[in-house]
């Protein structure tokens, strides 16, 4: 591979810096939950389904817990005392309780033993842990039975807002030469607070994101895998209220990749930030033992800033996101770090600067699927520019080795994609995956010269500005929009309410297990 | 006015060459080829090309087609309905507040709805603007408010009566299933259910957006994709004064 | 035949999507927008969305138009005029003629007029043939004559006596002005003037070539892009035995 | 610009090799003139024009000396005594000739002293150059007072049929912002062994190269020079049987660049070998001296033949034109090589390939402006994919520093290109040379890898090759099939009646004026 000569104590420095800024939030992490990671408990414990007014029952019973003051202390312990009552499985004790006839978070005064609660809280979580194992296992039993492609993956988007609709789609781009589905969600699903449930058919710019529709794309993928002799992933969405719940969800029907970033959240969406780094952290831990790829969206910085003045932003939140997804057991196989192909086509020399930051990042995390977004903002409504755009991004992505290749559309300043924009996307990526395979290891970046130095501006820029955020640390950095120039507070956006402190008595045994087993390695 | 009749020029005039693509649900075969130049005759086009067939989904062909497109239409009928105003520059612009107005001109945006994308308003009211063309912020005679995005009717209209705003701007980007559509006439119907809409210049915006869609859904006018903030601010100033008998 | 209405697919069964670009000979304006709508409209589409407009000369607005169309075709009632033969593999053919046809085959063809393409013609008849598939010079059992590019007719039907050739096999490549038209048409009317045009099996081939047009213009038979000598093979051992009663 | 590392010896060995093959064809040429450099001869003494029965005066003068046995002593004399009889101007005297007033070719026997005579040629001589001279000036102060804009110049064919549509056209594509306008002659002209007469609008693929036609569109062109600031050169052709006549309209019309290539003309439209050689040497003396831009054929290989297999046969052809080029006295500025873009894209690594092959020529005429060709046997019908295979060549063009850019159309497997296909062209031409503009210079190709090795694998068959031709000699070796698998023998193909042995009497004083004066360097 080209290579750029960067300086290896300097990269260990700015890991460093962003280590330190990750472990700062750890605290607050530790010491808060919110109503997201308690659904999500409630959800890896077998909870699902909804209750007559259409609300999911992990809403309705951590509501329960929140009326009667009994949250802080978890809804594990709750919810092991209500099956120990019950004496049936976790489905039917939810419904129980949503029906009124087990007193929630009031059981387990006095009627069951600390330490039979414990036990049963145990089993729970042991048979929610195995759910994730047995998600990893399928993934990779199923990635050994079909071949897995070479990187970069062609990742490719539906969004019909009809799941049914998404399945011919998704069938059809996968025949086309996708490696990657992702199921656009419907618009500011992230700002609901709870898992829409079933099979949905109506959407806005994209479909819901609901366990049910997972299962019914997984289910066409598998089928798209056999007949394509190649394991096609799938992808859906995490970022926003339902963080935790949503990696909850992905893992049971065998998800492949979540966006899952809370740094996204925050600017994008103006969620809370205690909210969503606390849902972060333990949707995180879900997507390690799963092994599902997370997605980050340093991208979006880009699309609303300027790309080459916003560069080092992109560098730097991509180190604070390495570091917190270490903080939460990922792996590199799992970061798929985000970064974007954004620079204003009129500036000269363009191409190289492009060329600079995909290299930069792919000599920053060497072992990580780079998600690799194309051309956006400058897409023009005539396509035939755009297609070009699209050809040259393709090349970059290529000639830099990126690892997630979300398919660049001629059409992308127009419409969500058609059938045939899909078609002629994934053929372009075809031509240029083929015929410039192995430019990058054939070409060398002149030592000194604009891409060489531009890489390194970029790492100096993101060196101070760590730096300087570790300072005040992540959130008063925030607070002072030297992201995107976006400024959130701390105790602003939306979901605050639903964070609370742990109490002495709180409980999250999936988590313990989780942390306390680590990376497993199979 | 004269006849000024006209046609799509591939390479002489009026030969009326028209390239299309489009999908057939059908499998790739002669007969779909078929079918493709049998569709493009019924839409009016004769000495029809299907260039190319190809498969691209289970049952799905897509077809690049080029034809010649038999109507001619008389450019003569075509009127546009246009943004009717001079433009002018920055000065300019806050000079005639200044001497015309006598007062600073208040004026309120946002993305309403549950539309999350702001770069089109913020290109218009944010100080650094946008194309080198200040935004509205830096405007010293008007006292601008960017409310930002997903932001309901109801937030929106209680501003601009909070502020007494002479101008709102709102923005639409996603048109997808008509959202744009819903969230316009949602907030028109809103101001004239509370028989407010007289009080203020309303204008819409954004890269799907014209003016005459605008008008169509009753406000007094829209700006699309490539909009400067000094049209905006042109087209406010001169409407206000216009309205103020200046 | 049951009915089966068909429209183009964009994204949703019978949303009848057509991406639409052409360029209409006047100035970029909001007018040459409207225009670009109505005209499309008049193609019978709805729902036209002018994506994009772009001067791309002086008075030439170059446009990139998303609509809906409105008809649908009943794809039960098409029918293509395909060519109708078994298609063999090399070791097949060769075969079947040696078996059935006691002699070697004669073919004899060319790129005729002033076209200058030989590279079509070359494929289906020189020995290394196209896309792994041998050419005609290549079968045992046929004794293949390819004459070149720019041969007259009066020259290919002289060739054709000569060698008394089972089958003629023409090449057309340029087809700016009809060209091709004229050429197929001179060289069918030359065998039909000399009363010989019942002796040959007469095959039409080329980028822009259907069994439909050639079938029209009185060949027997017309080859396309893809065509693989093979094919041609097939074709003419199969209608020689079959004319021969075999 | 990056670089591979060739060896300057090899180098020196191939261009040796290739001017011995080009000398033994100059033997040839210096015994030999043809019906065409005699009909040339006559233009640039200022014979236009059309008989009643449309016949070309210089083809109508030529074949009365033929007729009378007189061609081998050349057309110069005969006119210049011809003049001296008329007392008239060339034309007028041209047309007295004609209506047989006077007895042409027999005139000089006795009637005028042989001294008078050759002072007649050599003023007629004299004011041919005189234009010539006046071409290269005019030429020259238009590049000065209208920029000249920098390398890859962008080549746009218009070829309606139709001078005056072609006129619109033309003024189009300037504006959308092409550098050098082609206009593609009518089907098959290079087989009309005459010059068709004035303005034409009614062509087969093309429009007919008239000296008219050349000056309409000269105007036309002078016209978008100036409203878009750049000067904008003019093409046309000359290979074919009339390659020294149509040299001489061009000059006299102030033309930038003739495509001008006997291998072309032998190889594709069969025309005889000794004829087109003969004639190629006095219509590249004519662009030398009016500083016209030649074009060679080489990409033609490539289109009928493999571009992998056939690679080293365009080297070579590159190296022959070069040295017949300087035996014409073309300087290296005037020699726009040929060659193509055309590996199959179902290549791996097609690009690597395609950027060696660019590279290499690049490397051994490193002062020639390279007339580089798309891809366009590849090409498919679907316009999205053939507009990113247009997007690659854009880019191995700038990456290379080609000089004379072709602009590829993405509907080239369907029609000649309409506005609107021209317009997309160029647009992503400009998109491609913006963002890469540098690139060539920020990258280096890695020793010893895919690209260095396969430029050498070229070079060295290509020696290989010229080895074994200069053996049998240039001739011998086409009648072989050696090029392109194409054989024409010595005595075949169109045009070789036209050739005649020169006798003791023969002259031709402007290629004589020509040859004394050299290169003129101004
Ligand atoms: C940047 C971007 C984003 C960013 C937004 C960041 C931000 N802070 O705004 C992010 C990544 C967050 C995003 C998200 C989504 N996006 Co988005 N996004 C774009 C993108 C790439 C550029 C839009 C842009 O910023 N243009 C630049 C500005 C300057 O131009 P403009 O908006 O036209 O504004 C100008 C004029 O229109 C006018 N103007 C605009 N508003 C107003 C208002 C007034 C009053 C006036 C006078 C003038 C005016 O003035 C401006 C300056 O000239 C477009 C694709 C494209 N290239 O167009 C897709 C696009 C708009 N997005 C799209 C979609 C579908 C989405 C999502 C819904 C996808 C999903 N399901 O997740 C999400 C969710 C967002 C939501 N809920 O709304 C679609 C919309 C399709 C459609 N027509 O409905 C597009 C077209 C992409 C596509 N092809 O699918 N997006
Ligand atoms: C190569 C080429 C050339 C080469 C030809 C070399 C040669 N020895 O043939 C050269 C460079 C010389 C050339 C010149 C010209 N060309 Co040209 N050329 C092409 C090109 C790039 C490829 C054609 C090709 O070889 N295809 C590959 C073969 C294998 O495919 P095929 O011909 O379709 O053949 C297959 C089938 O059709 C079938 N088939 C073909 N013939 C037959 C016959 C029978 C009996 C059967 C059964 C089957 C059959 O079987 C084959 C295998 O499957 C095309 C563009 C393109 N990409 O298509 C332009 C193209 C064909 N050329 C074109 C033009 C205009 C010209 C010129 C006239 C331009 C000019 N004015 O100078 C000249 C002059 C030539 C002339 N007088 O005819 C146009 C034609 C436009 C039109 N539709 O009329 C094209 C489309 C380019 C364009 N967009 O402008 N050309
Ligand atoms: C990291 C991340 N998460 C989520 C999303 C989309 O989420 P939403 O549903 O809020 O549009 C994006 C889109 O860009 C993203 O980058
Ligand atoms: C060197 C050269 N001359 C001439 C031509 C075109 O000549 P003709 O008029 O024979 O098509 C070409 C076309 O490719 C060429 O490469």
């Amino acid at each position: 591979m080209a290579n750029i000569p960067l300086d290896m104590e300097q990269i260990a420095r700015v890991k460093q810096y962003a280590g330190e800024i990750a472990d700062q939030v750890q605290n607050l992490i530790q010491q808060n939950s919110s109503v997201c990671v308690e659904r999500a408990i409630l959800r890896l414990y077998g909870v699902d389904g909804v209750n007559e007014s259409k609300t999911p029952l992990p809403n309705r019973l951590v509501e329960i817990l929140q009326e009667n003051g009994s949250l802080p202390s978890g809804v594990s312990r709750a919810f092991a005392a209500a099956m120990l009552e019950s004496g049936r499985d976790p489905q039917t004790t939810a419904e129980l309780i949503e029906q009124g006839k087990i007193d929630f978070g009031k059981t387990d005064t006095g009627k069951f033993s600390p330490g039979a609660i414990r036990e049963k809280e145990s089993e729970l979580a042991k048979n929610a842990v195995d759910t994730l194992d047995k998600s990893r296992k399928n993934k990779k039993e199923k990635q050994e039975q079909f071949s897995v492609p070479p990187q970069p993956w062609r990742y490719m988007i539906v969004a019909t807002g009809n799941i049914y609709e998404d399945r011919t789609q998704a069938a059809a781009a996968a025949m086309a030469g996708s490696d990657i589905i992702a199921v656009i969600r419907s618009t500011a699903q992230s700002l609901l607070d709870y898992v829409p449930y079933g099979a949905t058919t109506e959407g806005f710019g994209g479909t819901f994101a609901t366990q049910e529709n997972f299962a019914i794309m997984r289910k066409a993928l598998d089928k798209a895998s056999e007949e394509n002799k190649r394991y096609i992933r799938l992808v859906n969405y995490a970022s926003g209220l339902c963080m935790a719940e949503i990696a909850a969800c992905a893992a049971i029907e065998d998800l492949d990749m979540l966006l899952n970033d809370s740094m996204y959240g925050i600017l994008f969406r103006d969620i809370n930030m205690k909210r969503t780094f606390i849902d972060q952290y333990f949707s995180r831990l879900i997507c390690s033992r799963a092994k599902i790829i997370i997605n980050t969206g340093e991208d979006n910085y880009l699309t609303t800033f300027d790309a080459v003045e916003s560069a080092y932003t992109v560098t730097a939140s991509q180190l604070i996101n390495e570091a917190m997804g270490k903080n939460a057991l990922l792996t590199d196989d799992l970061l798929g770090l985000g970064h974007a192909f954004e620079i204003n086509p009129k500036k000269e020399n363009a191409f190289l600067m492009e060329l600079a930051h995909a290299q930069l990042a792919r000599q920053l995390f060497p072992d990580a699927p780079l998600k690799y977004m194309p051309p956006t903002k400058y897409k023009k409504t005539d396509i035939f520019y755009s297609h070009c755009m699209d050809t040259m991004f393709n090349l970059a992505s290529v000639t830099t080795g990126q690892g997630i290749h979300l398919a660049g559309i001629l059409t992308e300043a127009i419409h969500t994609p058609l059938m045939q924009d899909r078609f002629q996307a994934l053929s372009g990526i075809d031509y240029v995956f083929n015929i410039a395979k192995d430019l990058g290891s054939e070409i060398e970046f002149k030592k000194e010269g604009v891409i060489a130095k531009r890489a390194q501006q970029v790492l100096n820029e993101a060196e101070a500005f760590l730096a300087d955020l570790k300072e005040g640390g992540l959130m008063s950095g925030i607070s002072a929009g030297k992201f995107a120039d976006i400024k959130r507070t701390e105790e602003g956006g939306k979901g605050l309410t639903g964070v609370f402190e742990k109490d002495p008595a709180y409980s999250n045994p999936i988590m313990a297990l989780l942390e306390e087993e680590g990376v497993i390695h199979d | 006015m004269t006849e000024e009749l006209i046609k799509p020029y591939g390479d002489t005039l009026n030969d009326g060459i028209v390239q299309l693509t489009f999908t057939l649900p059908v499998e790739n075969s002669p007969r779909a080829k078929k079918a493709a130049e049998a569709y493009v005759a019924q839409l009016n086009f004769e000495n029809i090309s299907v260039a190319s067939a190809e498969k691209i989904a289970e049952n799905f062909t897509m077809f690049v087609v080029y034809a010649r497109a038999i109507p001619a239409i008389d450019y003569s009928e075509i009127e546009a309905v246009e943004v009717k105003t001079e433009f002018m520059d920055f000065y300019t612009i806050n000079d005639l507040i200044k001497d015309k107005a006598n007062r600073k001109l208040n004026v309120v945006g946002a993305t309403i709805g549950t539309d999350a994308h702001t770069v089109g308003i913020d290109a218009i009211m944010n100080m650094k603007g946008y194309n080198m063309d200040y935004g509205l912020e830096r405007y010293p005679e008007i006292n601008a408010l960017n409310m930002g995005a997903q932001v309901t009717s109801e937030d929106m209209m209680e501003k601009a009566l909070e502020m007494e705003a002479d101008a709102i701007l709102v923005s639409q980007t996603v048109t997808q299933k008509d959202a744009h559509i819903r969230n316009f006439t949602e907030f028109m119907e809103l101001l004239e259910a509370e028989n407010i809409r007289h009080r203020f210049i309303v204008i819409a915006g954004g890269p799907r957006i014209t003016n005459e869609l605008a008008v169509e859904l009753g406000y007094d006018a829209g700006f699309g994709p490539g909009t400067l903030p000094s049209h905006v601010a042109s087209y406010i100033v001169n409407t206000h004064l216009k309205r103020k008998g200046k």
